[in-house]
């Protein structure tokens, strides 16, 4: 064959017609994708709200569905605004939407869950470059804003009316934290700790029922999304906190199981804390983040002027997040450390 | 009992069984062989060849005087018809030998067999290693009689030949295992011969069931080589996690080589050639190479002369079915992507992988979500997301401190991340960069 | 008001004599460049710039980290004092911009094949000389964009850079960032150049590329200034001997050249 | 002309707040309401003018070497004046500014105007240049303040405007409100102007 | 002592010198690029905080209440402040270079941070005695520094994120500590 010829047969793409793809390698994918990850913490996130709309009704549902459709279009409106891409449809708006509704209590005016959803897009997401770059929680920092600036609606509570039962007056009362805060440990004596794991108290749409969160949470665990190392510190430093103290003095202080199984802890450690974006990436900085969401939880609740301190503690550790990321690198194979 | 393996790593689907226990074939002559002068890490080699002049297969065709370096020899027997640039798969346009065959096929040298090897000294089966232009065939292509000869300080206690495949699809290692369990045996015990060193270890990941009891059964009263099974795990056939997996050992960082913590890792195709080239004397022309994918008609495992093209062979398995999307030399997850088909065989192709359009991952590629999952599955235990990052934004100073060049681009984190980021590229990148900064302030200097 | 005065006093005189007397004792040499500059910095310490107060930003600055502008604090007019310290301020030359020296849009050379991967330059380049057919050819990917202090370059939807005649001040921030070489200065009232910077012969580039030089060299041999040269198979003009009569660019067979001469 | 420029160059092209992001710790303390902002802008827009003026008179006196020292200390001594005139006058406001009063001393405007501008100028222009940095950051402590007190309690200057049934949003007038609402302010303010630079 | 544990968390957490009494604003984003730097800037304010509190504490009662004059406090603060910082920056820089290089750099920035001359202020405001005044300033600058070196982490994180063209900067640093400001507020109520 002359030197021509090969020129030409080099250029003639016989076989592949240059619409070949050629890319650097691995060459395969697992199918793990975001919104797949989103979709399922939206799946994972229905037993809870199902507890929700069971224990309050048909206004728990219109909230959550409130909060989903605000974060959403939140979401869309700012990137048109913005010219980012739309990027509505990997569900991460629906998660943001559906976790700060499910932070709320189920009397909240509708206009301030469209307004929480759409802090919480904007000010916790967007505004950073959009998923992946926020330093925050979204929810929660809806949430928290909500809290803050709307302190009476934020903490207007009633008790379940039963999405089936007959009388639908809703009965106004405090939450057993608010309680417990306000009244010391004779208001709660007749808590009892069944109701809470099953749902059967005052609170926030989606924190009452730990049962069916364990149960969402489950789920993730099992598809690999997450792991245990966060909610499981978490829940176990306030176990421990909580439990010294009780210890030291029965009479002031509540009994651990009480703080487990009350208030927003184990939605938070499930679903709020493990939030991929704005918690840490190793195992032992997700321990160290646990613990430090369970002690300021703790410390908030027993000394601070708020009965409920996860929202804030979560935060909190956000901000610490890219600190203990820094300092909790695995070791290099084959380095000495 | 537990398997022995390593920390990290992940588990893609096998898809072996496309070719797996196919025998090898060997298909008819190639008429037209396109040899590279560069098939091996080190110094690249000079041609011993000009265009017009006839040629005989197993005729050394080009050499280098480095060190570093392997011969090249003829694969088939013809004329040189060109020694020009030519693509070669590494996407580059690099010298080559273009022999058209003269369909004789005759020997420059015909192999016989010779003296038993056991009975040569460690230097003359070294010569007669480097003479036969052997190389690391597991994918690397470093020079073998260079890797057998470590600096006298370093105590190597150890040779391991890699018989995991740990790659989605191939099965060239596995069907030679099965086709040439004897050979491989003896190549083992050559080198074990050749280094002085008591103890050889032939790992196997524990799917190919068939390969591990063919090897015990080969190695049944050699007290000194053992058949270790191992888990099923990419990338278990790296150097350094095989090292881990069955020594216990950790290779230190780059410089570190196996040798540093008392190891030399040998491919079971090495250990092949090598057998063939000090009993018989026969020089490397070819290779064990794996013909799979949905895009290839009739999948196959293939004896190739160095040097056919793709587009031969790919004709020869029947062509491509349904619109290839890819056209890979090498396995998935660590295979060169080409743009042609044009390009040829060299020492160190394992593979022809022509993936079809719906195997192709593709997807936008996202943010960093900051999920971890790529830290869970870098078994080099990096970060590769913050690597990949800072290489991405050029903040090479960052990379170097993150340990870029630990990064041994085996792809896991890729595979994992849900954000479809193409972290390899990027460590790519920044290490070229890096590199090319570094030589750069040399210059200057 | 006179315990004020002699109270007030007094502190500030022992102050004074103590700092004077430290200022002897505990003198540190500084970098004259160092000191100009602090005299010139508002010395406010308000740390604007990112550094630990004027002393920092002015080490910076002489050790070349940063820019003079980047004190908030500074009036212009310190600004272009501190340039001149620092001698970065260069004489005035005539103005160039940056220019392409590239016309192969995506309908004009074709890719060699679907390039997956980061959209950069540099990264892009890893896979086997870039995606185009010509090895040569700008990808498009936008690296001299990112580098661009002034946001001069965009992507057209050819798949190509335009660079912004108003904005570019040809600080040549793109040119190093370009891998395939393709940008280069070229004086604003002398837009004469050759748009193509293939270095394949004409064979390789008429496959590659439909608006590529051929390197027929007609050029060279038809302008009537000899202001043009061939270089590796790319033609230069002179833009010193450049008249700008135009007559190259009506004989190139693939009309690439390009005349504008301001008068 | 240079004049007039010196007095509206510090209203926009270099407001002391929006482009060149200096002394905001007051900025941020005091507006909470619009009127504590106008008063803290009038504070140290007097002060700024004043020193301004000083320095420039004694910008030949002043030895080079101890300049940033004398400075202060002629920022400082009108410092000390509006603090007193605010406790006699407007005893209401003093105490709402509080401690961010004597802090004006240490607003990085005062002394870098007076490092860049006074000390190389003439009187008027430094005057002119001390009036526009003031009327620049009275203004955008006013922008802010009212933004912050509509939202936060429904008013402006104490004057409700949202009527009775606005619920106030408590966020706006908390310490975290004021960093939220200065820079998504600036970035406003950024986007505009790279829009008025097309 | 329980007073000055509760001074203590109230300055760091609850009454955060940044984050809720916007003092040292400058300084807290202009520092904050490298955690490394941030924590030197850290140590350095809690070294000179602790001083000049201490200093101006003395002045205030041996001078300006001696002889009535409180109202030169200002100026007497920031000169006293003024020649301090300068004194030690030239003492360290000459006695001990690995100190300068940890601490010193960052002297000249703490002059025209208000939060020293705040907390000097602040102190005779408050009346309280000598210890406390220690106590307290130790303690704001204690906040201080958690305050800072939190916000240079997410300020790290932030130099590699996408953010919009228009809020970078200033913008988004004032805006995410305007979060932190808000997180902060969950330590409200801890101290009475």
């Amino acid at each position: 064959m002359s030197q021509e010829n090969v020129a030409i047969r080099e250029n003639i793409q016989d076989l592949l017609d240059s619409r070949v793809v050629v890319s650097v390698s691995p060459h395969i994918r697992n199918e793990v994708t975001i919104s797949a990850i989103m979709y399922c913490v939206l799946l994972a996130l229905l037993p809870a709200s199902l507890a929700g709309v069971y224990f309050f009704g048909f206004p728990a549902l219109k909230i959550m569905l409130l909060g989903i459709i605000g974060a959403v279009a939140a979401e869309a409106i700012i990137q048109t605004l913005l010219g980012q891409k739309i990027s509505v449809r990997d569900g991460s708006a629906a998660v943001t939407g559906l976790l700060l509704a499910l932070t709320l209590p189920p009397t909240i005016p509708w206009y301030m869950v469209l307004v929480g959803s759409a802090i919480a897009i904007i000010l916790g997401k967007s505004i950073y470059g959009g998923l992946g770059n926020n330093p925050f929680n979204p929810a929660l920092i809806g949430r928290v804003v909500l809290l803050i600036s709307w302190p009476v609606q934020l903490t207007r509570w009633q008790n379940p009316t039963y999405l089936f039962s007959k009388s639908i007056d809703a009965v106004t009362a405090a939450t057993p934290l608010a309680i417990l805060k306000n009244e010391g440990l004779a208001g709660i004596a007749d808590v009892r700790l069944l109701d809470l794991l099953l749902g059967n108290r005052s609170g926030c749409i989606g924190e009452i029922a730990v049962l069916a969160i364990l149960l969402g949470f489950g789920f993730l665990l099992w598809k690999g999304y997450v792991t245990w190392h966060i909610p499981v510190s978490c829940i176990v430093t306030v176990f421990l906190v909580s439990g010294i103290f009780w210890l030291i003095n029965p009479n002031q202080y509540a009994n651990p199981l009480f703080h487990l199984l009350s208030g927003g802890l184990m939605l938070g450690a499930c679903f709020m804390a493990t939030d991929m974006v704005t918690s840490p990436m190793t195992s032992k900085g997700m321990i160290i983040f646990g613990m430090g969401i369970g002690l300021i939880t703790i410390i908030i609740r027993l000394f601070g002027g708020y009965p409920e301190g996860v929202s804030f503690a979560i935060l909190l550790m956000n901000a610490g997040c890219p600190l203990i990321d820094k300092y909790t690198k695995p070791k290099a194979f084959g380095r000495v450390p | 009992m537990k398997l022995k393996t390593f920390l990290g790593g992940i588990h893609p689907p096998s898809h072996k069984n496309l070719s797996a226990g196919k025998k090898i074939e060997e298909p008819p002559l190639p008429k037209t062989v396109c040899i590279p002068l560069a098939q091996h890490i080190g110094a690249p080699c000079e041609a011993r060849v000009e265009k017009g002049q006839k040629v005989k297969k197993g005729e050394v065709i080009a050499d280098s005087q480095a060190f570093v370096s392997a011969p090249i020899h003829a694969s088939i027997s013809g004329t040189v018809t060109a020694v020009q640039d030519y693509p070669h798969p590494s996407g580059k346009k690099i010298k080559a030998v273009i022999i058209e065959s003269d369909e004789k096929d005759e020997w420059f040298r015909e192999p016989k067999n010779g003296q038993d090897p056991l009975q040569l000294s460690s230097e003359e089966l070294k010569k007669k290693i480097r003479e036969a232009g052997i190389v690391g065939l597991g994918g690397a292509a470093f020079p073998t009689h260079v890797k057998l000869s470590p600096p006298k300080e370093k105590n190597i206690d150890a040779i391991i030949l890699n018989g995991v495949e740990c790659e989605p699809y191939l099965t060239a290692d596995h069907q030679l295992m099965l086709e040439k369990t004897e050979a491989i045996v003896k190549g083992l015990q050559i080198i074990l011969r050749i280094m002085g060193v008591q103890k050889g270890y032939i790992g196997i990941e524990v799917n190919k069931p068939d390969a591990l009891k063919a090897m015990k059964k080969a190695t049944k009263g050699l007290s000194n080589i053992e058949v270790v099974g191992l888990k099923v795990k990419y990338p278990q056939g790296a150097e350094k996690q095989l090292i881990k997996a069955i020594l216990g050992r950790e290779v230190p960082p780059p410089p570190g080589l196996p040798m540093d913590v008392g190891a030399v890792i040998q491919n079971v195709g090495t250990a092949y050639a090598i057998y063939e080239a000090v009993t018989f004397g026969k020089p490397l022309i070819e290779r064990i190479v794996t013909v799979t994918g949905r895009g290839i008609k009739e999948p196959k495992n293939l004896r190739l002369r160095i040097g056919t093209l793709f587009s031969e062979i790919i004709n020869y398995c029947g062509g491509i079915q349904g619109e290839a999307g890819k056209v890979l030399m090498g396995g998935p997850m660590m295979g060169l992507a080409q743009y042609t088909a044009q390009v040829p065989i060299i020492k160190g192709t394992s593979g022809i992988l022509v993936l079809s359009k719906e195997e192709l991952a593709s997807g936008e590629s996202k943010h960093c979500i900051n999920c971890g999952m790529c830290v869970r599955a870098c078994p080099m235990h990096l970060i590769p997301s913050s690597l990949g990052t800072y290489c991405e934004k050029d903040l090479f100073e960052e990379a170097e401190a993150a340990h870029i060049f630990n990064c041994i681009e085996c792809g896991s984190c890729v595979f994992v991340c849900p954000a479809n980021r193409h972290l390899v590229q990027m460590v790519k990148y920044g290490k070229s960069a890096i590199l090319a900064a570094k030589k750069q302030q040399q210059q200057k200097k | 008001m006179i315990a004020a005065v002699v109270s007030l006093g007094g502190l500030a005189f022992v102050l004074a004599i103590g700092l004077g007397i430290a200022s002897k004792i505990f003198a540190v040499e500084i970098d004259p460049k160092v000191a100009a500059i602090n005299e010139i910095l508002p010395g406010a310490n308000c740390g604007g710039c990112g550094y630990a107060g004027c002393s920092a930003f002015a080490e910076a600055l002489v050790a070349g980290e940063i820019n003079p502008s980047e004190c908030k604090a500074s009036g212009s007019e310190a600004i272009e004092e501190m340039s001149r310290i620092l001698g970065v301020s260069v004489e005035q030359k005539e103005k160039t911009i940056a220019t392409i020296f590239c016309q192969g849009a995506t309908d004009k050379c074709k890719p060699k094949y679907q390039y997956e991967g980061i959209e950069d330059c540099k990264a892009a380049l890893l896979l086997g000389d870039g995606y185009k057919a010509c090895p040569y050819s700008c990808l498009g990917f936008g690296s001299c964009v990112k580098a661009c202090p002034f946001k001069a370059i965009k992507i057209e939807p050819t798949g190509l850079p335009s660079i912004d005649e108003n904005r570019c001040t040809g600080c040549g921030s793109c040119i190093s960032q370009c891998p395939q070489g393709v940008i280069k200065l070229v004086p604003i009232s002398k837009l004469c150049y050759i748009p193509c910077s293939s270095k394949d012969k004409g064979k390789a580039v008429r496959q590659a590329c439909d608006v590529g030089c051929l390197a027929c060299g007609l050029c060279v041999k038809k302008c009537p200034e000899q202001a043009i040269t061939m270089e590796n198979n790319c033609p230069v003009i002179d833009p010193e001997k450049c008249t700008g009569c135009g007559t190259c660019a009506e004989k190139c067979p693939r009309k690439i050249i390009r005349i504008q001469i301001q008068k | 002309m240079t004049i007039i420029r010196d007095l509206t160059n510090g209203i926009w092209k270099e407001n002391p707040i929006f482009r060149l992001v200096l002394g905001i710790c007051s900025v941020l303390a005091v507006t909470s309401q619009a009127k504590n902002g106008i008063g803290m802008g009038l504070a140290a827009t007097f002060v700024l003018v004043c020193s301004n003026m000083v320095i420039a008179a004694m910008r030949n006196i002043i030895p080079a070497k101890v300049r940033i020292a004398c400075f202060i200390v002629i920022i400082a001594t009108f410092v000390t004046v509006v603090d007193l005139i605010m406790e006699a006058y407007f005893f209401e406001l003093h105490k709402a500014l509080g401690i961010f009063i004597p802090l004006i001393v240490v607003n990085c405007i005062i002394l870098g105007r007076a490092e860049a501008f006074a000390s190389k100028r003439p009187i008027l222009n430094s005057m002119m240049d001390g009036i526009g940095m003031g009327i620049g950051y009275t203004l955008a402590l006013l922008v802010l303040g009212s933004i912050r007190e509509l939202l936060g309690n429904g008013s402006v200057f104490g004057v409700v405007l949202l009527g009775p049934r606005y619920v106030p949003f408590l966020l706006a007038i908390l310490p975290p409100g004021a960093f939220i609402a200065l820079g998504l302010l600036l970035g406003l303010m950024n986007k505009i102007n790279t829009k008025l630079a097309l | 002592m329980e007073k000055m544990i509760l001074l203590i968390i109230s300055t760091v957490l609850v009454n955060n010198f940044v984050l809720a009494q916007f003092l040292g604003i400058c300084p807290f984003l202009g520092v904050s690029r490298k955690i490394e730097t941030s924590i030197g800037m850290g140590m350095a304010v809690i070294f000179v905080m602790g001083l000049a509190t201490a200093i101006t504490w003395l002045v205030q009662v041996l001078i300006l209440n001696r002889f009535n004059i409180q109202y030169m406090q200002t100026i007497a603060f920031i000169l006293v402040i003024a020649a301090l910082v300068q004194f030690v920056e030239m003492v360290i820089q000459k006695t001990s270079p690995l100190l300068y290089q940890a601490l010193g750099i960052y002297l000249p920035l703490i002059t025209t941070n208000c939060a020293v001359l705040g907390v000097a202020v602040l102190t005779i405001q408050n009346e309280f005695t000598f210890m406390e005044s220690l106590v307290y300033s130790v303690g704001a600058a204690v906040g201080f520094t958690l305050a800072l070196v939190l916000f240079a982490g997410i300020r790290e994180k932030l130099a590699l994120a996408d953010l919009p063209e228009s809020l970078e900067g200033t913008a988004i640093s004032l805006v995410t500590a305007g979060l932190l400001s808000l997180a902060f507020l969950g330590f409200a109520g801890l101290v009475k």
